[in-house]
């Protein structure tokens, strides 16, 4: 009898269903913009307020923008006034100290757009969601972005992490989102990633430039070049190893440990007993700060001597330059990085950067970061002006310009281009710095002075190895 | 002089089990509270020594007073310190303890008379002085009992309570507690002493009270209530009529709807 | 050799570490029956204080600084070291008493894992704090010693090991004879039967109290040795000092027995010997046993040990009800 | 049918029914209606939601549901067998990869990239180790509940041994041996953070390419009714926690679930009495896991890809606080509790960003707002700072979201330690002795 009156609820409740859902049938997506479609000529987005519950952020449907946004096409995220883009970061996880320095810049970065004028005449938007660094958070938060209503964006112009990326790839591709990952690895080259924008040189060319350049050190002090390589799991390790292999492999290096993935777990004695033990003279490292801390300080302390570097990660200074290990990373680690460090040199891009951050944000602590978020908004402004001059804001409008575009960071970093197959646009310059602890002193911005301890040593280095390697794809 | 007035207690916010219950326990007296399983006998105990709390109870009207001052809602520490202790349902003993700490427990509130209490408890109870370094988890019940007491003595309080003392145990050690009791008592302690065994408590209790649904349903002096035909009927086990079987019938004789208790009618 | 005596110290000093931070669970697991997911946050805290006082020399907020603090750039002399530390284990102390009036005074007697997932969400409430407050630069806790080590028969001992041994050592003594005080027995005999405790005049909420401020400062004394330039963190305070308390205490407490203070010190020591011992020497097994496998091995230990005695090394043997 | 004496019960049957009075019924099934209009966006239904999580509440909520679906689960093995388990995770993990390694698509060449390896280059790994069977839901689904069963089995003997907490403990031992295995074996579990990815969760009969239910596209329904994909995901996976709701309740109303409660309240007392022990606690270990690896399967598949790191010690501990706040033992108390635990992080992260938009908003809500939340300019005070960065002091609003949780948490457990169902049991208490207070 219970059975029979659930079944019969059920069959009135689909009765129902089906009858909503009639109603609104016609308008593409379901309910979303059922309501969305009646707030829309109303009111044209006075405030430049970045809720997320998008009180003015209205969106156009191709009908609209038909007729009111002239030339420029715009389906979601880009309204006659406005255009949003998304920030999928880590703001409470365990990169939170990096990642909001770097969505700070690239508020900076906005901001400084907007007072000039905006992108084709509109305010661009940046809408943060914070991830913490997991996957099922950050798929969510992708979601909102992609939503085809309001707090819908245009593109992602900073989506934390190699994992969330990865997770996310596929329903950017279809959603044609346009998607900018904080991550070097070299995943995004394949077909299917079409909307994750590569930036910058990847760990695994890094790595290339890195192992050549510790070789040629290693040697001209006069020793015999062993290599000892030690990464964490996941793609930045399995990515920034493989390079490192690859080096090797062509340099003719003989690697005395292999320690691909071997970083793991809390407890690191096991990797610290067989790197003591291998004689290495040089070790590439593909972990974090607090991992590199633990062996490299083990291991130096047992009295192993060699040369240390690695991927830029593996490194922080302000969280490693204040240990008591300072002395030991001055004499025996070589950072190695993706752009001209803060304040690096005269060119047009960074002093740009320096003025516009230490006059937007005097208090704000000097820091690398704030040149990662920059570069992220320098992408993101060259595809979607691009975009406008195309005609076409739409989603798929922008993942097409960001094909045609060559990006000119201004000096902070190698210029870099979409336009061609990826073996001749990949970027395989990398910078190599001297980590000096006496000069480590960070200062507020405004204080105008203070030093990063990073000394550049090689700017957009290119070893033979780089050079010529044939990219077909990830290196992974 | 403690002192309860129309006291009503509620356990979690619904259940009613103290329903204006009053007592009075003079100085210097033993005073019995008899009552059948569920009359609210330890409730009781617990309102007047502030335990309610831990068990989600609350007293809603009444007030409990010990020598003038309202106790009804103190801290247990404070009424200990005010000089009343318990003897706990069940003893209670703290079993990883040895003999000593558990005393020592007992003298939390009362530090400068431990010495004193000490070598009292150790006077009284001899068999506590054989196994000082003992853990009291691995002693007999009996033993457990004459711990519990004797760590209740160790506060220097004015008044005992004492809920069941004469739980589980053999009939042999009912009588050297009762004997325990009433050597307490005569050295000025007054007893609020709360029994199943009604034979026992009230052989010893100056006054008496029977508690039934949470009421005192009939009170008076030790011997008059001992003598009372329901009391004998319903707390003693006795028939009247079997007096010359003292005690011994058959319960297929026992027919409770033919006679009522006389202050249910 | 050298390597064998250079393994044993490292394992003594990391079990020492295990052992305060054991010491500090089992403080609070015996005066209050709560297990304290807290820890890694109040740890952390007190570290942080440490840091603050000796690196910052005096809150920001406050008018004055400290005045005891060395001078920019220097280090402090071991015995002002140790006034700091004293003064962060009693600040770190405060902060254990507020938490306790605040969240767990008013759970006193409610089920054992309701109070667990209390500390659950002080966890989680007070990281953001721990988090901005190291925001992105390491902290360092000011160790005189630095990365100082002493050489034993060839074998090279850093100094913070023998620190860590030194403090582990006081905690374990301290522990030992507070339990024998008056109050040490209150707190006992409150483990033991809290109502009954009530009834014999303590006064469970001052025993709390205790447990708590003597639970934070031992929690803070492990984050701080652990902060040590050996240590992974490098000789910063940093947000690794969170997960170690459940992930890696976890077993040790569980090991030694939950309720027994030699038990947190045995298990400490057995716990730490295994794991190092297994990364050093079974290194060349990496293939086999997977990459990080001696992060497992305490859990391993824990599980044998358990299935031959449930109760752990030390623990009471009593069916605690949850 | 007794209106109004709802403890009134003539006999056992009536007693024993899944919801005994009628006051439970009506209420199910408004709710029913209610989940089905708002999911449906039925306007001033779907108002609320949207109030409280934002546009695409629809995601959470879905995720909620299958988190609600493993703590029906760790419910009968803690709340029902009394049996404190932290390994719950292990067991999602176990039933995630179990349907991956089924469900996952055949290594082909117009096959999924997940098939396709990352770790082809340099011989560094087994190339095709990530291809699953490419089996339909049918199979896969139960297949993964009766693996993490098999597993639970596998475990439950140490519950015999151990008690309490020292069995949480050790259970958590069986978490980290599962993140070290998906560390050892990146050929079958994936990228130890990134994982695998795998097929959707359309419902095949075979292998064929065309599904026969469409729950991955936007679409009409059997011809019916037009569904977005979240919608048609959060019907699909709402009438499998229906399903698996109506099981549970069954159980804990069965002989075997008297026998599970009897065991949970005095273990050596019900062994006395004829419950074989050591047989009902693994009965509880097995059912639970199968409840893990149900929704382990389907939250792999809902979010299209599985890792190891997923399924840490954090998410065990997650369903403890889901059972504790919402009050253990009962399942209208689970649902409550996963409803609190998953949902509110969003709800509080929704807040602040609403509260941030109210800032020149005057009125009440202004104030508060203004006197709460700082731009960080010079004489703006307020604890919480809305510029994105903020180290030091006030902090930022991301990080205040964790404050205000955690907060929540402790707060409510002050006032409610018997949680959320406690809180329904004293509105029912009162209304049943209304208007006499006891």
């Amino acid at each position: 009898m219970k059975l029979k009156q659930l079944l019969a609820l059920l069959m009135a409740l689909g009765l129902v269903a089906a009858a909503c859902g009639g109603s609104d049938d016609d308008s593409s997506s379901g309910s979303d913009d059922g309501d969305t479609a009646t707030a829309e000529s109303s009111d044209d987005g006075d405030s430049g307020d970045d809720g997320d519950d998008g009180d003015d952020g209205d969106s156009g449907d191709d009908g609209d923008a038909m007729e009111e946004g002239a030339e420029i096409a715009t389906d979601f995220g880009v309204t006659d006034t406005q255009i949003f883009v998304g920030i999928n970061g880590d703001l409470s996880g365990p990169f939170a100290a990096l990642v909001s320095e770097i969505v700070e810049s690239q508020v900076v970065y906005w901001e400084m757009v907007n007072e000039r004028g905006g992108i084709a005449g509109r305010e661009v938007v940046p809408l943060v969601l914070d991830s913490g660094y997991a996957t099922d958070k950050g798929i969510e938060n992708f979601e909102e972005f992609a939503q085809e209503g309001d707090g819908g964006v245009v593109m992602i112009t900073e989506n934390t992490g190699s994992p969330i990326t990865a997770a996310i790839a596929e329903d950017a591709a279809d959603n044609d989102l346009l998607v900018i990952p904080l991550s070097w690895a070299s995943l995004w080259p394949a077909e299917e990633n079409v909307a994750i924008l590569e930036k910058q040189t990847t760990y695994c060319i890094e790595s290339m430039n890195g192992v050549e350049w510790l070789k040629n050190k290693v040697e001209a002090d006069g020793k015999e070049a062993k290599l000892a390589i030690i990464s964490r799991p996941g793609e930045y390790g399995l990515d920034g190893a493989t390079g490192a292999q690859i080096a090797a492999e062509e340099l003719g290096i003989e690697i005395v440990y292999n320690g691909i993935d071997q970083v793991a777990g809390d407890d690191r004695t096991a990797v610290i007993s067989q790197l003591v033990d291998s004689g290495a003279t040089m070790v590439w490292t593909t972990v974090t700060p607090g991992e590199l801390a633990d062996v490299f300080g083990q291991a130096v302390s047992q009295g192993f001597e060699a040369d240390w570097s690695g991927n830029g990660p593996s490194f922080s200074y302000p969280a490693l330059l204040p240990t008591d290990l300072a002395p030991l990373f001055d004499q025996y680690y070589w950072q190695s990085g993706y752009s001209v460090p803060w304040n690096g040199n005269d060119s047009e891009g960074m002093q740009e950067l320096v003025s516009e951050m230490t006059a937007r944000r005097p208090d704000a602590v000097l820091s690398d970061q704030y040149i990662t978020g920059w570069i992220e908004g320098i992408m993101a402004e060259t595809i979607l002006t691009q975009a406008a001059e195309n005609g076409d804001m739409t989603r798929a409008g922008v993942v097409a310009a960001s094909q045609q575009v060559s990006i000119d960071f201004k000096g902070i970093s190698p210029n870099q281009s979409y336009n061609g197959a990826y073996n001749d646009i990949v970027v395989r310059g990398s910078y190599i710095f001297d980590v000096d602890a006496e000069a480590f002193n960070l200062q507020p911005l405004s204080a105008g002075e203070g030093s990063s301890g990073m000394i550049p040593i090689e700017e957009n280095y290119i070893g033979t190895v780089a050079a010529s390697y044939q990219f077909d794809g990830p290196c992974i | 002089m403690l002192n309860i007035s129309n006291l009503e207690v509620v356990y979690n916010e619904v259940i009613l089990v103290l329903r204006g219950l009053s007592i009075e326990v003079p100085d210097g007296q033993i005073v019995a509270l008899l009552g059948s399983n569920g009359a609210g006998k330890t409730t009781t105990s617990r309102a007047i020594t502030g335990l309610l709390d831990n068990h989600e109870g609350k007293p809603t009207k009444g007030t409990v007073t010990w020598q003038g001052n309202d106790i009804t809602h103190a801290k247990p520490s404070e009424i200990v310190k005010s000089g009343i202790a318990q003897v706990m349902e069940g003893r209670r003993c703290f079993g990883e303890l040895t003999v000593d700490e558990n005393l020592a427990t007992g003298a939390f509130t009362n530090k400068s008379g431990q010495k004193k209490q000490y070598d009292l408890v150790m006077d009284l109870f001899p068999r506590l002085a054989e196994r000082r370094k003992q853990l009291a988890g691995y002693m007999s019940g009996g033993e457990q009992q004459m711990l519990a007491i004797g760590r209740a003595l160790m506060a220097e309080p004015k008044l005992l309570i004492m809920d069941e003392p004469s739980l589980g145990l053999a009939p042999l050690l009912v009588q050297q507690v009762r004997d325990v009791i009433k050597e307490i008592n005569a050295a000025g302690m007054s007893v609020l002493l709360i029994e199943q065994n009604a034979m026992m408590a009230l052989s010893i209790a100056d006054y008496g009270y029977i508690l039934e649904n949470g009421k005192v349903v009939m009170d008076g002096d030790g011997q008059k209530l001992l003598a009372d035909d329901d009391v004998k009927e319903f707390y003693l086990g006795l028939h009247q009529g079997d007096e010359e079987d003292s005690g011994r019938k058959s319960f297929k004789d026992v027919k409770h709807y033919k006679r009522r208790k006389k202050w249910a009618s | 050799m050298e390597i064998f005596i250079q393994t044993l110290a490292k394992a003594i000093a990391l079990g020492s570490i295990y052992a305060i931070m054991g010491l500090s669970f089992v403080l609070i697991f015996k005066g209050t029956q709560v297990l304290n997911f807290a820890a890694g946050a109040i740890s952390m805290a007190g570290a942080l204080f440490m840091s603050i006082l000796i690196a910052d020399r005096g809150f920001p907020f406050l008018p004055f600084t400290n005045p005891l603090a060395p001078a920019d750039g220097e280090t402090a002399g071991v015995a002002l070291w140790i006034v700091h530390l004293m003064i962060a284990l009693i600040l770190a102390a405060i902060l254990g008493l507020i938490l306790e009036r605040v969240a767990i005074r008013p759970m006193v007697g409610q089920p054992l894992f309701s109070m667990a997932v209390i500390t659950l969400g002080l966890e989680i409430a007070i990281r953001p704090f721990n988090l901005d407050a190291t925001a992105i630069t390491g902290r360092s806790v000011g160790v005189p010693w630095g990365t100082e080590s002493w050489e034993l028969a060839g074998a090279i001992i850093p100094k913070s090991y023998v620190a860590a041994i030194i403090a582990a050592a006081i905690a374990f003594t301290g522990v030992y004879f507070f339990y024998r005080s008056r109050f040490g027995v209150a707190m006992r005999a409150v483990a033991f039967d809290q109502e009954a405790a009530m009834a014999q005049g303590i006064n469970v909420g001052r025993v709390f109290a205790i447990a708590w401020g003597l639970g934070a400062a031992l929690a803070a004394l492990g984050a701080i040795f652990f902060a040590m330039a050996p240590w992974p963190p490098a000789g910063t305070v940093s947000l690794e000092i969170h997960p170690i308390w459940i992930f890696r205490v976890l077993p040790v407490i569980i090991l030694g027995g939950l309720d027994s203070v030699a038990g947190a010190v045995a298990g400490g020591l057995l716990i730490a010997i295994f794991e190092i011992f297994a990364g050093q020497y079974l290194s060349q097994w990496t293939n086999i046993l997977g990459p990080g496998y001696s992060t497992i091995v305490p859990y391993i230990v824990m599980l044998v040990v358990l299935l031959v005695r449930p109760y752990g090394l030390f623990g009471t043997e009593e069916i605690r009800r949850v | 049918m007794s209106f109004g004496r709802p403890l009134l019960r003539t006999s056992y049957e009536e007693d024993a029914a899944i919801l005994p009075t009628w006051f439970q019924k009506g209420s199910a099934i408004v709710a029913l209606l209610l989940i089905t209009l708002m999911a449906l966006g039925f306007g001033p239904l779907a108002a609320f939601p949207k109030f409280l999580l934002g546009n695409t509440w629809i995601n959470p909520v879905t995720l909620t549901i299958i988190f609600a679906i493993a703590a029906l689960g760790i419910n009968i093995l803690v709340g029902v067998t009394g049996q404190v388990s932290l390994g719950h995770a292990f067991f999602m993990g176990t039933g995630a990869y179990t349907a991956v390694m089924l469900g996952g698509n055949v290594g082909d060449e117009e096959s999924w990239k997940a098939c396709v390896p990352f770790h082809d280059n340099l011989g560094l790994l087994e190339s095709q180790g990530q291809c699953g069977l490419g089996l339909p839901i049918w199979i896969w689904l139960p297949a993964s509940g009766v693996v993490a069963a098999m597993i639970g089995v596998l475990v439950s003997p140490a519950a015999v041994k151990v008690r309490g907490l020292y069995l949480a403990i050790v259970t958590v031992g069986l978490v980290f041996i599962g993140l070290h295995l998906g560390r050892m074996l990146p050929e079958w579990a994936g990228d130890f953070e990134s994982g695998r990815k795998w097929p959707k969760l359309d419902i095949r009969l075979w292998k064929e390419e065309a599904p026969l239910v469409e729950l991955t596209e936007d679409g009409k329904w059997f011809g019916l009714i037009h569904l977005s994909e979240e919608q048609k995901q959060f019907f699909f996976l709402f009438a499998i926690m229906l399903v698996m709701l109506w099981f549970a309740k069954n159980l804990v109303r069965s002989r075997t679930g008297r026998a599970l409660q009897a065991i949970r309240d005095r273990d050596v007392a019900a062994e006395v009495m004829g419950v074989p022990e050591f047989k009902y606690k693994r009965l509880g270990f097995a059912i639970s896991s199968a409840y893990a690896g149900v929704a382990g399967a389907l939250l792999a598949s809902y979010n299209g890809r599985v890792s190891p790191i997923d399924f840490g010690l954090l998410l065990s501990v997650d369903f403890i606080a889901i059972l504790l706040i919402g009050g253990a033992g009962t399942i209208a108390g689970t649902m409550m509790g996963t409803v609190f635990v998953e949902l509110l992080p969003d709800m509080v992260e929704k807040f602040t960003a609403w509260l941030a938009s109210k800032l020149d908003a005057g009125g009440p809500v202004g104030l508060i707002a203004n006197f709460l939340l700082t731009e960080g300019g010079e004489g703006d005070f307020g604890p919480i700072s809305i510029a994105t960065v903020a180290p030091g002091w006030p902090m930022s609003t991301f990080q205040w979201n964790f404050v205000i949780y955690g907060t929540l948490i402790v707060v409510f457990l002050i006032f409610e330690p018997l949680g959320l169902y406690g809180v329904w049991l004293k509105v029912r208490n009162y209304w049943k002795g209304w208007p006499f207070s006891y």
